[in-house]
């Protein structure tokens, strides 16, 4: 397909042939002198040393010139290899790496997300590499590829698959306990197969929310397109910083969930400054459920969204890296039957025992510090972009595992 | 004691501090200049002859053997390296 | 060590002839001989605590998945490893051990400069290593990060590695005031006509070191104080979010461990330089070039901190000046190589312990040597970088090249100060055990290293099974010839053989001495006038 | 023992100027950082510098350089056999360690009232840069500091040897190294003077 392309291995190969040989030639040459001299010259065969020679001068300017000589020619394919490896071929196919404790996951230009890295076959890939807590190490032995994944800084690596086929991608930088699990895979997929991959994505129908808000008439006061009504305008109100008058007394406070179910249900307890306390309650009217969906709506800021799937999250956002599915304890506890489980946990120095209910366990997610369950670190890092409905696809997934 | 000591009057001493006070008088006064990257230069530059006065007439460097003046002279063109070579990285990153 | 171990037939020596007896004549003496064996002990006390966490780690590799520990274990134990095999054994190993013992003795001197500083090193020492074991069980746990400590893991990791890095600051800073006492001793108490084309290559090579201790571990102090302090003021040097940069960690740290390596091994290759012409009964060939070599390596080994940072992220600019610089040491290298091989030629070559050990090292630092060449190269170090072969190219210089080295000093030059000897059969059979389970546990390495195998993998794919395995078969073999080893040679120094004051025939100035030497040394001052390899004045048969 | 306690005069003070080298090595490293981040946050690092006490550094710039006279004439006084003169220059060195320390003092709690100190949020929501220095900045002079409290003891240990003779013309080695750690101090914040208050 481009058979003028220089692969990775075709750059890095003969550099290992050419210094290996180099050395193999020395190695055996400095072995069989020595075992030759400690043979010959053993005091059994020679009992009086036969020269009381301290040097020559010849004879080491040789072995200092030739070696010199060899050692730069090493070098210099050494360094000729290496440019290749920085030479991005100008197709080359953008992916983002992104790298954290202990997963991958790639992301494509059109957005869409995947915890393997899927390739085309005889297609250059630039893998943009992204860290978002430690040091990590991408790493491809099939293709001679190494590359550090530094938080905050723009590291890339590229290579070409030839054949299809998976092969072995590791974090080689050591990142703490998960770091040797840390493996996921390169899957190369011949040319069309990896464009309908790359196409294929759930197809995705209206936001029940959105309908809801029509429904009920929100849309009448909020609009969600940034234009001002009688009331704030829904658009981007999630995690908006607002100003509301809460009995009178002026506050700032964050969109949150809680908020936005006060302020469905009990609308001019927190008033937002500059509005008239007009809206009506609605707690009569909404279901749950719908109360759910509505909130889950906004929190997408409008953005249509398909449904979750807690187990595909589960993976893509690291949290396998350290749970496992299968019973075995990871750097933290399995999720295999953790759903109402008894589980021992230390909360500011304290143990208790609780059981790990909904409300357990999406607090375990959104702040794994407040309860460590006895017996593992307090590693677990906290994921602020999880959302709400995200954390609820989690725990229905940790139900799920039994 | 077999070695010889030399002795620094405290006339030479006094003169060399009027010249210590003298060149910091003279790094505020140039840090108060618009010459841009120029501080930095200009600076360390009178930096070193201050730590360079200190050195030979303070510290005696002048009297002693040459042992000690390459030792230092090394000593200093090693930490020169160290910070050096690091540029190669930093500057064309 | 105590006055239990002291030889009884001896007469007067620096076993006995102090005013003091007991354990406080020994961990308050000043004589640089105590000293050394206070060295010796500790640091091999270390170096079996290490090793048996060696070969842990190799059972746990022994198969994939959990073989006998868990992750965060199996982290904290080559964190451990590492650390307490890097900073408590080899590099103190060698100058604190037989750089005390012998140096001073070498160039003719009672002792070294400044002998109450050198047992505060030896205090500082140990009050180190107290901390780091210290750090081993308070706090979070056994530190997690790899000797490497490095950043932003080090910064975040809940386990106890500020107390750790504070040990192992402590522990340089001993290292610094050994080098500062060495350099001095070897400018100003050289015993008249030792010059310094007559030093011993053991004296160049330990003043090489001594200059690497002095210019290079105080860069290791202060990166590690960096550490501490990002751990407990936030001042976040380090940290990208806060406009700092981990890579700069990185160079400091091996703007040190770079050189750091070379204090391991300058003193393996002194060592190596004085024992084979003694088993050659011929002079070393090339001595200029060989005592020459020591300083350059030690001189350009500072300047290529670089090439473990190959797939950082560095610039290219650096890394192509920093692979070029690698490969610049290796020819110092090289010429001691070939001339420690040309020195066998028409020699008269006896096969004892110690000149085993040192042909063997000679095979086994070639080895490791050149897999750093593979290393320095910048196209192959990205295949192999923080890979198994890494780990296979360390353990050879390290282990077969140092350790290997030390083990010849043991045999060499243990006799003189217990003025008794092993037996050589045992030692011959432990020496190839040893030879053969080293190749197999580290030659293995390297090959899962070319295949792909990252190291410090707590657990690995299937197909890297079969040579796991057989790695850790060899460290079983390596175990059986170093516990041999050990047993035979202590049992050999206490109850052996008595030697006489130079059973090796060897011409430098320690075999002029009786066997164990008086603690001044030398009855009267020596007056130097042949070489330290000229073995036909020095009347030996 | 026959070994006679002759003193290597040369010896010892070779000692100290290697231990000298292995302290300017120690400040050597945070020099590196200094000079690599000046060179990647050159803007940064002047509004930073630009919000420090000049007259405080000034000052102690100009009493540290009078402390290491002193120092420098009480080896010249104890070569003289002075050692009344040599117990007031060491004191004035002291007394100039204190003051420098006091001012120090003066200075930081100023700063860490601007709500400028390591990981302070003030920092924190600044520019990167800023932070950076500001943490070189404590760091540096933090370790400078305290090689002032330490050459100050040692002094102060070695005024009280000369007070009682046991420091005098014929053997002053600790008096000179002691001032030789001195000046060392000396030169190591005539460098940080600039880098720190001065730059650009
Ligand atoms: C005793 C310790 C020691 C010694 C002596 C050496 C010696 C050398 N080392 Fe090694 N090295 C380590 C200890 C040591 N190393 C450690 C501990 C690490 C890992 C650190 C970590 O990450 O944890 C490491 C890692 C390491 C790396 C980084 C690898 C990576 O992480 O990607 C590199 C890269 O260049 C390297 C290169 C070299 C070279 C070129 C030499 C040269 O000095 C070797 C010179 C010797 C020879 C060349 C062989 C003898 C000569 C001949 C047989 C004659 C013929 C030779 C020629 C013609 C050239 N080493
Ligand atoms: C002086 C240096 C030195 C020495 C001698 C050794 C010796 C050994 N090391 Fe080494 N090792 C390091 C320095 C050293 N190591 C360093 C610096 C690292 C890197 C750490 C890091 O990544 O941060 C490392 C990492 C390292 C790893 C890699 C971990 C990983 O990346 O996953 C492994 C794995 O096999 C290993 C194994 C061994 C073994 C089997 C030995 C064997 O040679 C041990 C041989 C054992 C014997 C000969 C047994 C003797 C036993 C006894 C005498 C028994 C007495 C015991 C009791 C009474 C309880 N080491
Ligand atoms: C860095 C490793 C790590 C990652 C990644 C991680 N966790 Fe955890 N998790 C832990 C650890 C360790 C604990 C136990 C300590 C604690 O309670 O904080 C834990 C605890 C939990 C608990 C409570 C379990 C119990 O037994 O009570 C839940 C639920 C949980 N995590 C869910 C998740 C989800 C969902 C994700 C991904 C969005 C995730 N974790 C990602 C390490 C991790
Ligand atoms: Cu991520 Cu190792
Ligand atoms: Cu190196």
């Amino acid at each position: 397909m481009y058979p003028n392309l220089l692969t990775t291995n075709q750059a890095v190969d003969p550099v290992f042939m050419f210094i290996f040989g180099a050395c193999l030639v020395l190695l055996l040459g400095i072995t069989a002198t020595m075992l030759v001299f400690v043979f010959r010259y053993h005091r059994s065969r020679a009992p009086e040393p036969t020269s009381q020679s301290s040097g020559n001068i010849w004879l080491e300017i040789t072995w200092i010139v030739l070696p010199s000589i060899l050692v730069l020619a090493m070098f210099y394919y050494g360094w000729a290899g290496y440019l290749s490896l920085r030479n991005v071929p100008k197709n080359a196919l953008p992916v983002t790496a992104t790298a954290r404790m202990w997963s991958w996951s790639f992301t494509y230009a059109n957005g869409k997300t995947s915890s393997k890295l899927y390739v085309p076959v005889g297609k250059p890939i630039l893998v943009n590499l992204v860290s978002l807590d430690v040091l990590h190490g991408f790493y491809l032995p099939a293709f001679r590829v190494k590359r550090d994944v530094v938080p905050g800084m723009k590291n890339h690596a590229w290579f070409v698959a030839t054949k299809p086929g998976s092969y072995d991608l590791f974090c080689s930088q050591y990142c703490g306990v998960g770091h040797s699990a840390m493996i996921t895979s390169v899957e190369a997929l011949p040319e069309p197969q990896f464009a309908a991959w790359l196409a294929q994505s759930a197809s995705m129908a209206e936001h029940p929310g959105k309908e809801l808000l029509e429904k009920h008439g929100c849309l009448g006061c909020h609009s969600l397109d940034g234009s001002p009504k009688i009331g704030p305008t829904l658009k981007g109100i999630w995690g908006r910083k607002v100003t509301v008058m809460t009995g009178g007394v002026e506050r700032s406070t964050i969109v949150d969930e809680p908020y936005l179910r006060k302020s469905l249900l009990e609308p001019n307890a927190d008033v937002v400054k500059g509005f008239p306390p007009i809206m009506p309650p609605f707690g009569k009217v909404l279901k749950e459920d719908e109360i759910n969906q509505i909130i889950s709506f906004l929190r997408s800021n409008g953005v249509e969204q398909s449904p979750l799937d807690g187990k595909k999250l589960a993976r893509e956002k690291g949290c396998l890296g350290c749970h496992s599915l299968d019973g075995s304890v990871g750097a933290g506890p399995t999720f295999k039957g953790l759903y109402n489980k008894q589980v021992t946990v230390m909360q500011n120095g304290t143990r208790l025992t609780v059981t790990a209910d909904d409300a357990y366990l999406s607090e375990s997610i959104r702040q794994p510090k407040a309860k460590i369950v006895e017996g593992f670190q307090p590693i677990m890092p906290p994921y602020p972009d999880l959302k709400d409905d995200e954390i609820t696809a989690l725990v229905e997934f940790i139900e799920a595992v039994k | 004691m077999s070695e010889q000591h030399h002795i620094i009057s405290y006339g030479k001493l006094i003169s060399v501090w009027l010249g210590l006070l003298f060149l910091t008088a003279l790094t505020v006064w140039v840090s108060r200049l618009d010459i841009g990257v120029g501080h930095v230069w200009g600076s360390l530059a009178i930096a070193s002859v201050k730590a360079g006065l200190v050195i030979t007439f303070f510290m005696h460097m002048r009297y002693e053997g040459r042992l000690l003046r390459w030792l230092l002279f090394f000593a200093l063109a090693v930490l020169a390296i160290f910070i050096g070579f690091t540029f190669f990285d930093v500057l064309y990153r | 060590m105590g006055s239990a171990d002291q030889p009884e037939t001896v007469a007067s020596s620096f076993w006995n002839d102090t005013g003091r007896s007991g354990i406080t004549s020994w961990i308050f003496s000043t004589d640089h001989k105590r000293i050394g064996l206070l060295y010796f002990y500790t640091v091999l006390s270390f170096f079996l605590i290490a090793v048996s966490l060696g070969v842990l780690l190799r059972i746990e590799l022994m198969a994939p998945g959990r073989t006998i520990m868990g992750p965060q274990t199996y982290n904290a134990m080559f964190t451990v490893h590492g650390v307490v095999m890097i900073f408590l054994f080899i590099i103190p190993g060698f100058p604190g051990a037989f750089g005390n013992l012998i140096m001073p003795i070498q160039i003719g001197a009672q002792d070294v400069s400044f002998p109450r500083l050198n047992l505060f090193s030896w205090w500082l020492y140990i009050f180190g290593a107290a901390i780091i074991i210290t750090s081993l069980f308070t706090g979070g746990g056994p530190p997690d990060t790899g000797w490497t400590f490095y950043v932003p893991f080090s910064e975040r990791t809940t386990t106890n590695v500020s107390l750790a890095v504070f040990g192992v600051f402590v522990v340089g800073f001993s290292s610094i005031l050994t080098g500062v006492n060495f350099v001095t001793t070897i400018h100003r108490l050289r015993a008249q006509g030792m010059t310094w084309g007559r030093l011993p290559l053991f004296v160049w090579s330990i003043y090489a070191t001594a200059w690497v201790q002095i210019l290079a571990t105080p860069i290791l102090g202060i990166t590690l104080a960096l550490i501490i302090a990002e751990r407990l003021l936030g001042t976040g040097l380090f940290d990208p979010a806060r406009g700092g940069d981990p890579l700069m960690y990185q160079h400091l740290f091996w703007i040190y461990s770079h050189p750091a390596v070379y204090i391991m091994i300058l003193p393996a290759m002194g060592v190596i330089s004085d024992v084979i012409p003694v088993f050659s009964r011929k002079p070393i060939f090339g001595y200029k070039m060989i005592a020459f070599s020591s300083l350059a390596i030690a001189a350009a080994g500072s300047l290529v901190w670089g090439h473990h940072m190959f797939t950082s992220g560095m610039s290219d600019t650096a890394i192509l000046v920093f692979s070029f610089l690698t490969f610049v040491v290796a020819i110092p290298s090289a010429i001691k190589v070939f001339n420690w091989v040309s020195t066998l030629y028409r020699g008269s070559i006896s096969l004892e312990a110690p000149m085993l050990f040192a042909l063997s090292f000679l095979l086994l630092f070639s080895i490791g040597g050149l897999t750093g060449l593979i290393l320095g190269a910048a196209a192959t170090d990205i295949h192999v970088h923080d890979t198994q072969f890494v780990v296979g190219h360390f353990h050879y210089v390290i282990f077969g090249g140092a350790g290997f080295a030390f083990f010849s000093a043991m045999h060499y030059w243990l006799p003189k100060f217990y003025g008794r000897r092993y037996a050589e059969k045992p030692a011959v059979v432990a020496w190839a055990l040893m030879f053969i389970g080293f190749n197999i546990t580290y030659f293995s390495m390297m090959v899962l290293g070319m295949k792909g195998m990252p190291r410090r993998y707590y657990d690995y794919l299937p197909e890297f099974t079969a040579l796991n395995l057989t790695s850790t078969i060899g460290s079983w073999i390596l175990v059986s010839g170093l516990i041999l080893m050990l047993v035979n040679l202590f049992r050999g120094l206490l109850k052996g053989e008595p030697v006489g004051d130079n059973p090796w025939g060897g011409a430098t100035l320690e075999w002029s001495i009786p066997s164990p030497p008086p603690t001044e040394n030398f009855v009267e001052e020596p007056v130097v006038t042949h070489g330290p390899y000229d073995f036909s004045g020095s009347g030996i048969p | 023992m026959s070994q006679p306690q002759h003193k290597d005069y040369a010896g010892a003070k070779l000692g100290m100027w290697l231990f000298l080298f292995t302290e300017l090595f120690l400040f050597g490293g945070l020099f590196l950082l200094y000079a690599t981040y000046l060179a990647r946050y050159p803007q940064d690092f002047a509004r930073a510098g630009k919000g420090m006490h000049i007259v405080f550094g000034t000052i102690n710039t100009v009493i540290l350089i009078t402390s290491s006279l002193t120092a420098a004439m009480a080896v010249t006084a104890i070569q003289r056999n002075d050692r009344r003169r040599v117990l007031y220059l060491l004191g004035g060195t002291i007394l100039c360690a204190a003051i420098f320390l006091f001012n120090k003092y003066l200075e930081w709690s100023s700063e860490i009232g601007r709500g400028i100190y390591p990981n302070s949020p003030r920092l924190a929501a600044g520019p990167p840069g800023e932070s950076v220095f500001f943490s070189l900045y404590y760091l540096t002079v933090g370790l400078h500091g305290l090689h002032v409290l330490v050459g100050a003891t040692l002094l102060s240990v070695v005024a009280w040897r000369v007070k009682k003779g046991i420091i005098h013309a014929g053997d002053y080695v600790l008096l000179e190294n002691g001032s030789l750690y001195w000046h060392l101090v000396d030169i190591i914040w005539i460098f940080i003077f600039p880098l720190y208050y001065l730059l650009l």
